[in-house]
């Protein structure tokens, strides 16, 4: 099978995670698109490290999915405490600063 | 020479600013002797300067030249031709007086906060003015030209929004709100003039590599430099704007009668009498000197725009109720005399126009400090208010009166010669501009006299009945004045020695030579 | 049989494995880098060790250290001639020690430092129960006017992990800007990104704004860098590496050997350019370029001010790093593509930012809008794609980063009974009432409109220059324009604080500890030398202007 | 001593007691007028001496020129601070200097109980120190100087009584209406410039011998140059269009329009069109517009003479229109040039003597002016009612007296200009002699003959004439011989021509009609208006409120309708011209700027709203911001 199909597949998730991002409004749905997004940048890195015939994007991969944990600790810390100040984890709610 | 005689003109009273700044607050009356003695002693050292300027010397003299900033190709490069010297000792010659003019303007009505300082701060601010409009007369670098010319709008706009007239005919509040509109208005008209010419400037650099203005102009006159004529044309249009707005030139005039209005007299005179000079001045050294040919094609525009400001500033003038914004209108009609002198090219339009800057100073300074003194005796600055003054203080009527002929250009008085030079020097080449502008001289009058009839004249109000005449401390503001008044009207020989020279260099620069007369005199 | 011979009967002896040789790393030219992160692991052991009394001064201590070590090395390594004739690739590839990386992560340095001492003022906040306080919440975990909220206070808790927090985020910065390989560039951006979006959420005061603004800073912070690694992805699959250097020769076309089976993937423009502007657009979110912009005056606002004013220094400075290399290392053979594009963007920047300033009525949302049209003014230099034009923008960023923890300083020590008083309408008489304080924000301001005699007008005039060198003329008249809109604004402040009457009931200036002082100060000493006199700064920038690749 | 070295002196000398009495304060109050007087009296004396002087030389080489210093020197343009005494700036002088001490003289005694007579005579010092450069400059430039100097002199005097608006305002008039005229001068000079390279009289004028370069010019430009010397000449001499100001100048106190604005400053027009002889030679049609101007103002000034009731309005009017005749005989060339010079001196005999005479009864009358409040004063005060008596006869050109010779000369200068013009002229110039009379027999019979008609005003003190002092009898005696012998002096064997010529030329025209008809007419004509004057005057009581009148005469007191005239169209033209501008500068010019500032910030306010707060909007944003990347790439590089 023609690995090009799976960049076709990291495309289309990676649009998924962004559209999701726009239109969701809970923070922690966001956050899993994002991390969507960046599982879709993993899939066309070992894609093209399969095309390439070299490993360092299978390498990349396994960084991605560190820096991804790491956003989620990081991640998931503001937003519970944002969730237990406001008792909402709407990301339209926290809309105190404008214009 | 090894002395930096020039760099001192203006170290001499940055310094004396920092230090009257730190005098402690409660030391007011010391810091205005300070202040006035650093002023003083910047007048003794601008008179060496003109000692030891030579008249047939080369072009610049005195000049200084050290490494600044290597990256910019910017060198620290100053240098005195007749024009600047002249200049330079008229700012030199006016600072004592507008310092002791303004003895007490800037003495704090409420105590604020220990540290709040407004006398020290306004003399200070003064004199840093003075610095840098001292070093941007002296500048033969582009950029250290620049610099000065921007930087100097800061003391200026604290100077202009921070200290007002005591009284105001809507109450203090309204004088703050008036004031800091004015400031904010003067600053940036000039900031964005000054802006443009930054672009300008940058042009410059990119076309001829560095920012001297000796070596351009070498350049440009020997052909080495070549500029395309549209480039030629924007580059003088940056430059240009930034001095328009400052000389001011109508349409660009609007913020000078706020300012003046609503500054104290003192920092009116400053504004109109030494740091709008620095526009016109900057139109003869730099529009004419980079940008030749550039000058000769945008000719015609700016006589016609000069004309303009010409009527249209006296015509304002009839109209004003107020006495400093009617003074103010009269500079732009003023101004606008010089910038025909300086772009009729001819050598009678040029000197005319660099006496006119002096004399402007000189007159301007009289007639607007006398009516400073004679606001702050009423407390209004509404022609309206007075009456029959001369009835009850006829010195102080005497000399707004000489002020105000100085200003009509009376013939004796100094303002009258340059008018005239610039006239015949603008007949000669453009006949019906000339003899338009004339007409200006019958409007001047009229705002003149309609000026001093209002105020002095007619039977005595009550409001000034008990107005005491000019006190020591005015007189000796005002008769030094009138004295030079009448002394360049009746023997302006030594600024057109001074002045003729340069004004020659000039002329060939822009490779122009006066028309010559239909009949040759058979001499 | 000998066992030998036994064993060998149903056993084959497998060729020896051969061995991975460890890679080579350059400890020495590294050390900046190692010294923060070591910090930052030391302040973390504190945090876990050190009783909760003594952590402060621990803190801090440790931090100062570090940072004044790291400096120094980086100046030795300058003075070693890294900068210039020894400028090389350390660490296999991935660091990048030449000129920009050595002098950007000077200036890093020294913000950080700077930026320390706002972090450790603890003189502004009344004291707490007989405990000083700075301005991080006394317990992060806690909710918001709740009783543990209440108890952590009385106890004189203090948030000590934001020392530890700054020093990583530092640690990334370092590395950002010096980044050889995309993934490295990854890696530092979200090695320094996640402390920020950390230290936004701790304020101690309006801790709703402030932990609104951690959300937001992460989750658009996240959505770019995904962005970013996608687009990292594209460019590993146009070039088949992540070192800049290759992608380069492989843009440049100088890579002969193309297997005829990647053809397809290998060199392929469309991924090449959609990779390109992906990751460019991770860069320009970093330096809030229009439109990706809109994070910055809400983060900036809400964060505590000491870490706005670290983030706008820093953060630009380590983002413009990595931006030059990037555009001037990995895709000059594109510039006709981007440059147009860079164009447009600096353009709706400088405009952008600038006008929308005009209407702003709290001062940091002010500072934030202005900092996004110095961005823009920072790209007309990128643009130049020249030596003065990296170089230029290496001065500008120095001049700009100091400028702007200062002001943010100021901002700190105008306070009344609700922490800051950021609202413009307080800072009304300010001049009168203080005008020491007054004065030196004018001075910030003065800088920030390029007033001449100030290292804003020196940088500007810098970059503008290199702009017009570089046939960006229009660029500069437009630069030019913005700034003037630009003044207006921070004319408007200043007419505000020495112009119209103080309120009666108006804030009080807290007299800060010589922390803040020093931070102040060195702020405007360097607006000024660098304004009188930035030749020997200029120079250094200049000799600092050339990547190695 | 060198006589060229003294003329510098003639001017010092009241100028030093302009300063010293300007400058030195009240302390010189006491003495004050007499330093100003004998100031003037020193000039005079100066003057005498270089009379002499010329006296002694012969007629062509009565020259004297001084160069004191170079004033304006500028690359090609070259004004000198040089004087030039010749016989006619000679002639001036001396009628300045002693009509002036005369006066001044006078005035010590009427300015008596003003407490600012100090300052009032450093003014009077000024004036002659101005005049005296006007006559005395050798270049037009230096002229011009003194030219403003005698209006600011004049603006000076005329405000005297400041207090007073009416004199203010009339002061204002005075010196805007002659900055009109000077504006003509400018030009004129600029003109000269261009066209010469210089304009000074050595050069420019030449002398009798060789003609300078202002033959050399083009026509048009010449004619240029003479009209706007011209317009100069109006505003100085009161000419029409011109005119309007000099009768207001009546405020000012009577020494002042005695001297000032009847005997010396309001003439320095027909000097300057004298000394520009040359030029107006050689563009005969400026001079016919000069005729024409001198016609109208003789008539205008005569027929508003004759309805004033004011009898200093009635005496300017009379100035205006004995102007008008130099300003005619000016215009005719050198026919006319030295009559118009005589005429100027007798003319500064009698009527500074008929103003005296008219200060000294206004001093018995508590100032009254109006003439129908006056009656029967011969009896009051005889030595006025014969000096002024005197000066009437030879205003109206009584045989024998001065006005005959002078005055009739010009008539016949007028009917030797030949054709129809001098037909017209000369018609002109007898009517003008006709109404001459008659108006001032009307003065004459309403002042001082008929019942007296004076009644106590309403702060019941009613007045009681009486003579004047001896300080102010003296002057009016002095000129009243003047104003008798000075016409027969002169005029017999033609000593004031040959005086002349040297400078001006001369040439006898051809008359159509002998001098003796002209004269007889004149003297007809003089009889005849003096006869209907008698008639409705002398025969039947003069009403003491003037009667409503007939159209012109109603004209006339107005003058003539100029003041509405000048009213309506130029003032308050000017007031709306100057309002509309300020309102347009406030809204158009500042608005623009104001507008843009809006502008932007209207924008700003509008741009701030896509920053609304939500997370997600911005993601958006960055989305399509990323998008619009790509897309640019890419086409970038499609293109």
């Amino acid at each position: 099978m023609n690995p090009v199909n799976y960049l076709y597949l990291a495309a289309l998730l990676f649009t998924i995670g962004a559209t999701g991002v726009l239109i969701r409004r809970n923070a922690i749905v966001v956050f899993m698109c994002i991390e969507l997004m960046l599982n879709a940048c993993n899939l066309a890195f070992v894609t093209f490290s399969r095309m390439h015939g070299n490993l360092d994007g299978q390498i990349i991969a396994f960084f991605t999915m560190v820096v991804a944990a790491a956003e989620v600790v990081v991640g998931l810390a503001i937003i519970v405490s944002l969730f237990r100040t406001r008792h909402s984890a709407s990301v339209d709610d926290a809309s105190l600063m404008k214009l | 020479m090894s002395f930096p005689l020039l760099t001192a003109t203006a170290v001499l009273p940055a310094v004396g600013a920092i230090a009257t700044a730190a005098v402690p607050a409660a030391r007011r009356t010391a810091a205005k002797w300070l202040a006035l003695l650093v002023s003083l002693a910047t007048l003794a050292l601008a008179i060496v300067v003109l000692v030891r300027f030579d008249p047939d010397g080369d072009r610049y003299q005195l000049t200084e030249s050290h490494a600044w900033i290597k990256a910019f190709g910017v060198r620290y490069e100053l240098g005195v031709d007749g024009i600047a010297v002249a200049l330079v000792a008229l700012t030199a010659l006016l600072i004592p007086f507008i310092i002791l003019a303004g003895w007490h303007d800037a003495d704090p009505l409420e105590t604020g906060s220990r540290r709040w300082r407004p006398t020290q701060g306004f003399f200070a601010l003064i004199l840093a003015v003075e610095a840098m409009v001292i070093i941007s007369f002296e500048a033969t670098d582009v950029f250290v030209f620049y610099i000065f010319f921007e930087a100097m709008l800061i003391p200026m706009y604290f100077l202009i929004g921070g200290f007002g007239d005591r009284a105001h005919e809507h109450g203090e509040k309204a004088a703050a709100t008036q004031r800091s509109y004015a400031a904010v208005k003067f600053l940036l008209y000039n900031l964005v003039g000054g802006l443009i010419m930054l672009a300008a400037v940058i042009g410059v650099y990119v076309v001829a590599g560095n920012f001297s203005l000796q070596e351009i102009a070498q350049a440009r006159a020997d052909g080495s430099l070549h500029m395309a004529t549209s480039t030629e044309r924007w580059l003088f249009l940056g430059f240009f704007f930034a001095f328009a707005v400052k000389a001011p030139l109508w349409p660009l005039h609007t913020w000078l009668p706020n300012a003046m209005g609503e500054a104290t007299a003192p920092v009116a005179v400053l504004i109109t009498a030494v740091v709008d000079k620095v526009g016109t001045f900057a139109m003869l050294r730099f529009c004419l000197q980079l940008f030749p040919e550039a000058s000769k094609w945008a000719t015609p525009v700016i006589l016609v725009l000069a004309l303009i400001s010409i009527i249209y500033g006296a015509l304002l003038a009839v109209g004003q109720r107020d006495i400093k914004r009617l003074v103010a209108y009269a500079s732009i009609s003023h101004f606008g005399f010089i910038i025909m002198g300086i772009f009729a090219m001819t050598s009678q339009g040029q000197s005319g126009a660099t006496l006119y800057m002096v004399n402007h100073g000189i007159s301007t300074a009289a007639l607007m400090l006398v009516a400073g003194f004679l606001i702050s005796r009423r407390g209004s600055r509404l022609i309206a208010d007075y009456g029959g003054v001369q009835k009850v203080a006829p010195v102080l009527a005497g000399t707004f009166l000489i002020g105000g002929l100085a200003t009509l250009s009376l013939p004796g008085l100094a303002p009258f010669v340059s008018e005239f030079l610039v006239l015949v020097g603008t007949f000669t080449r453009y006949p019906a501009i000339g003899i338009i502008a004339t007409f200006g001289i019958v409007l001047a009058a009229l705002y003149t006299l309609v000026l001093y009839q209002r105020t002095m004249t007619g039977p005595v109000k009550a409001e000034v009945a008990k107005m005491p005449d000019l006190r020591v401390r005015e007189l000796v503001v005002v008769a030094p004045l009138v004295v030079l008044l009448i002394f360049l009207g009746v023997y302006p020989k030594p600024v057109t020695d001074i002045v003729n020279p340069a004004v020659r260099q000039t002329m060939s620069d822009v490779h122009q030579t006066d028309p010559k007369p239909e009949v040759e005199a058979a001499k | 049989m000998s066992a030998a011979a036994v064993h060998s009967l149903w056993t084959t002896a497998a060729d020896p494995i051969s061995k991975i040789d460890a890679p080579k790393i350059e400890y020495g030219q590294l050390s900046p880098t190692l010294i923060i992160v070591g910090a930052a692991i030391l302040g973390v052991l504190i945090e876990a060790f050190v009783p909760r009394r003594s952590r402060y001064h621990a803190q801090v201590f440790v931090s100062v250290v570090a940072l004044c070590a790291a400096f120094a090395v980086v100046v030795a390594l300058a003075a070693d001639g890294y900068g210039t004739t020894k400028a090389h690739i350390a660490a296999m590839g991935a660091i990048a020690v030449d000129g920009p990386s050595l002098f950007l992560q000077g200036t890093i340095l020294l913000a950080g430092l700077v930026g320390l001492f706002t972090f450790a003022e603890r003189r502004l906040d009344p004291e707490a129960h007989g405990n000083r306080v700075d301005s991080f919440a006394a317990q992060a975990a806690s909710v918001p006017g709740s009783d543990s909220e209440k108890a952590a206070v009385k106890a004189g808790f203090t948030t000590t992990e934001v020392f530890p927090l700054l020093m990583f985020a530092v640690a990334g910065m370092l590395v950002f800007p010096s980044a050889n390989d995309l993934l490295t560039l990854f890696i530092a951006l979200e090695v320094f990104s996640l402390p920020l979006y950390l230290l936004c959420a701790l304020a101690r005061r309006k801790r709703l704004m402030s932990q609104e603004a951690a959300v937001k800073y992460f989750l658009l912070g996240a959505f770019a860098s995904a962005f970013t690694l996608f687009g990292i992805a594209l460019l590993y699959g146009y070039a088949g590496s992540v070192s800049y250097a290759t992608i380069a020769q492989v843009v440049d076309g100088t890579v002969t050997d193309v297997d005829p089976a990647l053809a397809n993937t290998m060199g392929n423009d469309a991924l090449l350019l959609i990779g390109g502007a992906m990751v460019l657009m991770g860069l320009l979110f970093k330096v809030g370029a229009v439109p990706f912009h809109m994070w910055t005056p809400d983060v900036y606002q809400g964060a505590p001010t000491p870490v706005t004013g670290f983030m706008a220094a820093a953060t630009k400075v380590a983002a413009f790093g990595a931006l030059l290399r990037l555009l001037y290392v990995v895709l000059p053979g594109l510039r006709w593509d981007w440059r147009p594009v860079m164009w447009a963007v600096a353009i709706v920047t400088m405009l952008g930012g600038a006008i929308v300033a005009i209407t702003q009525t709290d001062i940091k949302r002010l500072l934030a809008y202005s900092s996004i049209a110095h961005a823009g003014f920072i790209l007309a230099g990128v643009i130049a794609t020249s030596r003065d034009g990296v170089s230029s923008v290496l001065f500008y960023l120095a001049a700009y980063s100091f400028v702007t923890i200062g002001a943010f300083a100021v901002v700190t020590l105008v306070r009344d009974a609700g922490g800051e008083a950021t609202h413009l309408s307080r800072w009304a008489g300010l001049g009168r009432r203080s005008p020491l304080v007054a004065a030196v924000f004018a001075v910030f301001l003065l800088a920030f409109a390029g007033i001449p005699l100030t290292s804003g007008f020196a940088g500007k005039f810098a970059v503008f220059k290199a702009a017009a060198e570089g046939g960006a003329g229009p660029l500069v008249v437009i630069g030019v324009i913005s700034s003037a809109i630009a003044a207006f604004f921070y004319i408007r402040v200043i007419v505000l604080m020495f112009f119209s009457e103080p309120r009666p009931e108006g804030p009080t200036v807290a007299v800060p500890s010589p922390l803040t002082m020093a931070t102040i100060g060195i702020g405007v000493a360097v607006t000024v030398v660098l304004g009188v006199a930035p030749q020997y700064f200029l120079d250094l920038a200049n000799q600092a202007g050339v990547f190695v690749r | 001593m060198n006589a060229e070295n003294l003329i510098a002196l003639l001017i010092a000398a009241p100028l030093l007691g302009a300063a010293v009495l300007l400058v030195g304060g009240r302390r010189l109050d006491a003495v004050g007028h007499w330093v100003g007087t004998l100031l003037s009296a020193a000039s005079f004396v100066i003057g005498v001496i270089l009379f002499a002087d010329l006296l002694g030389k012969d007629a062509e080489h009565r020259t004297l020129t001084q160069h004191l210093f170079s004033w304006i020197p500028v690359e090609g343009f070259q004004a000198d601070v040089a004087f030039r005494l010749d016989q006619l700036s000679m002639t001036f002088v001396l009628l300045i200097t002693g009509v002036g001490s005369l006066i001044h003289l006078y005035s010590i005694g009427y300015m008596e109980h003003d407490e600012r007579r100090r300052r009032f005579f450093g003014y009077l010092n000024l004036f002659l120190a101005a005049m005296l450069l006007l006559v005395l400059a050798d270049n037009y430039l230096l002229l011009y100087v003194g030219w403003e100097g005698v209006g600011l002199a004049s603006y000076l005097l005329i405000g005297f009584w400041q207090h007073k608006p009416s004199a203010a305002t009339a002061a204002k008039k005075a010196f805007l209406v002659n900055r009109v005229g000077d504006m003509g001068l400018s030009i004129a000079i600029m003109l000269m410039f261009t066209t010469f390279g210089t304009f000074a009289f050595g050069p420019l004028l030449g002398t009798h011998a060789e003609p300078g370069l202002a033959g050399g010019a083009s026509e048009g430009k010449l004619t240029a140059i003479a009209l706007m010397l011209l317009l100069a000449a109006c505003g100085k001499s009161a000419q029409v269009p011109l005119q309007s100001w000099l009768g207001d100048a009546m405020e000012g106190p009577t020494p002042v329009s005695a001297l000032i604005h009847a005997a010396t400053m309001v003439t320095a027009g027909v000097y300057l069109i004298v000394r520009s002889a040359a030029i107006f030679n050689a563009a005969p049609d400026a001079q016919l517009v000069v005729t024409v101007v001198g016609a109208v103002t003789l008539l205008f000034g005569a027929i508003v003479g004759c309805a004033k009731d004011d009898i200093k309005k009635a005496l300017a009017g009379s100035t205006m229109s004995q102007i008008g005749y130099m300003v005619l005989a000016a215009g005719l060339g050198p026919i006319g040039y030295v009559f118009a010079i005589m005429h100027l001196v007798t003319h500064g005999f009698f009527k500074a003597g008929l103003f005296l005479g008219a200060g000294s009864v206004m001093h018995g009358m508590n100032d009254e002016v109006d003439m129908r409040k006056y009656g029967g004063l011969r009896t009051y005060m005889p030595v006025t009612f014969i000096t002024f008596g005197l000066g009437y006869l030879a205003i109206i050109g009584f045989p024998g007296l001065s006005g005959f010779f002078s005055k009739d000369k010009i008539i016949e200068a007028a009917f030797a200009k030949g054709g129809t013009e001098g037909w017209i002229l000369g018609g002109a110039a007898l009517l003008g002699a006709a109404i001459t009379a008659y108006y001032m027999t009307r003065v004459m019979l309403m002042t001082f003959f008929g019942e007296k008609r004076w009644q106590p005003d309403e702060n019941g003190n009613e007045p009681h004439p009486h003579e004047s002092p001896r300080v102010m009898t003296i002057p009016m005696i002095v000129l009243a011989v003047g104003s008798v012998f000075g016409g027969a002096i002169f005029g017999i064997g033609d000593r004031f021509l040959h005086w002349l010529e040297p400078v001006t030329g001369h040439s006898h025209g051809d008359s159509p009609v002998s001098a003796l008809t002209v004269t007889l007419a004149t003297v007809v004509v003089l009889v005849i208006g003096g006869a209907i004057a008698y008639a409705q005057y002398g025969r039947r009581p003069v009403p003491a409120v003037a009667p409503r009148g007939s159209l012109l005469t109603r004209a006339a007191r107005r003058d003539l309708l100029q003041d509405d005239f000048n009213h309506v169209v130029l003032v308050r033209g000017g007031e709306h011209l100057t309002r509309s501008l300020v309102y347009v500068d406030h809204t158009l010019v500042d608005g623009v700027v104001n507008g843009t500032a809006a502008g932007f910030g209207g924008l700003s306010g509008r741009l701030r709203r896509v920053q609304n707060g939500f997370a997600r909007s911005y993601a958006v944003s960055m989305f399509g911001g990323v998008a619009l990347l790509i897309a640019a790439t890419l086409l970038m590089r499609a293109v």
